[in-house]
């Protein structure tokens, strides 16, 4: 006895998108937006950071590999901009997207170079887990975009 | 034991002795999966829910099962909580609830 | 062999306060700033809210029934905001405080009353794990403060 | 084996055999609390480190791991990581360093 229907997490003043859990079968859907998390500028805001996307990330259906990935991704964005940001809050925005997840993230900067090869292990990382990624410096803040592809 | 609906966090399954077998949180989206668990088996026998593996419920959840309570006492008969873990407990300590449900700790 | 200064978290870019665990026996101390999440009106952000939190808590090294706690508070947040709000995005903000931990949170309203007899539950729970709460609206927004003493 | 030093995601002890064992999560938190381990073991004979317990690891964890390497080899020395699991090798393959190392898997 089963029902796909049921395994819809909607509430009552939510008519968004359905998202539906890996055990239900039922279609990948894009999720119900995106989440921001401004964090301050300390190392053990690493953990917290994947703690939160790797509850996303299960929310829509990524496999354990995937999970692994985007846990490895956050993880980069973060060294990137509090390694090499202004001691500042880092914003970090989460969202499903189509073809899988996108990663935007920011801080305040005062001197960043996207070239530092300070950078090139991390770069490397992301190039290893993303799809595509981008770091510039634009009005004063360091940006990051990665994004993450599904492969189902 | 069948599969009867879950999400991400909550799977609700129905025991071979029709009891509603929870596992994981129960939270906001997690009650509405539970209430259509529980609507369809209502009956005038008591309804017996077993949350030996549920980790988390918050007031969602617990409103719920209060709803079902409630249902059951019109109906003439009960809800059993079975194998309640501190978790279901603490919550239904707090909110002064334990007496709506006959409760067995896990 | 065991030097509690090594257990400190603090980073190359960081110089605020260490984030001592509950393995080294350190002093609590306050967190390095309140860290802020803003999630869409969906019921399954409540999971997400509750896996940063308890890496927070884990953070500031509350203990298991501490964690337990905050995660009840948080959830409860959310089903008042969420279920009562205008199904606009829900900011919550989690801050380590001298005695414990606060949460900030608010979502935009369209009409929303604080002392809605369909809130009363969450309250009671509310109530429960925390030392104060309070829901008031404010100027279009349904805002709750409520705030956490630790045991030690 | 005695507690060394840890987080409350990382923790680091040193075996009976003069090991380093590392178990949890090493991140930007965790890479300084692993150098501090590592670097007062330095000496002419291969630096040992056991990642068995290691479920996470990123590219602060990886830099640590990699300086030690390069100074185990200017001293004519290695570092052997042992008991690496399937987390620490994805990152290892990733950046092409599992050559930088004496790996055992896990
Ligand atoms: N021994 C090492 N110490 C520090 N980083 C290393 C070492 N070996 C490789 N890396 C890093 O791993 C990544 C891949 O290395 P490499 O193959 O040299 O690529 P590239 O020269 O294009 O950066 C680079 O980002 C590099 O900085
Ligand atoms: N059978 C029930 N169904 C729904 N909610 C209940 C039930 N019993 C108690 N509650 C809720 O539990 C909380 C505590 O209940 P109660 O002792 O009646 O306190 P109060 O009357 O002050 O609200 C209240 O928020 C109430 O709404």
């Amino acid at each position: 006895m089963s029902d796909p229907n049921l395994s819809t997490t909607g509430g009552p003043t939510t008519g968004g998108p359905t998202t539906g859990g890996p055990t239900t079968g039922g279609p990948t859907t894009v999720g119900p937006g995106p989440v921001l998390l401004r964090l301050p500028a300390d190392p053990a805001m690493s953990r917290v950071l994947r703690l939160a996307a790797s509850g996303l990330a299960s929310l829509a259906g990524l496999s354990v590999d995937e999970i692994e990935d985007l846990k490895i991704a956050v993880s980069e964005v973060l060294v990137v901009l509090i390694e090499h940001g202004g001691g500042k809050p880092v914003d970090v925005t989460i969202e499903v997207v189509g073809e899988g997840f996108q990663i935007d993230a920011s801080t305040e900067v005062i001197e960043f170079d996207p070239d530092d090869p300070d950078l090139r292990l991390c770069r490397t990382v992301l190039g290893g887990v993303c799809a595509s990624h981008e770091i510039h410096v634009d009005d004063g803040r360091a940006r990051i975009r990665a994004v993450m592809v599904r492969s189902h | 034991m069948s599969e009867f609906a879950s999400n991400d966090a909550l799977s609700v399954q129905i025991g071979d002795d029709g009891s509603i077998v929870v596992a994981g949180e129960i939270d906001m989206a997690g009650g509405p999966v539970l209430d259509a668990a529980i609507t369809p088996r209502e009956n005038d026998q008591p309804l017996v829910i077993d949350l030996a593996q549920v980790s988390f419920i918050d007031s969602s959840g617990l409103r719920s099962l209060l709803e079902a309570s409630r249902r059951a006492h019109t109906r003439g008969t009960v809800v059993q909580l079975r194998h309640i873990g501190p978790e279901v407990a603490r919550l239904l300590e707090i909110t002064g609830t334990t007496d709506q449900f006959e409760v067995t700790l896990r």
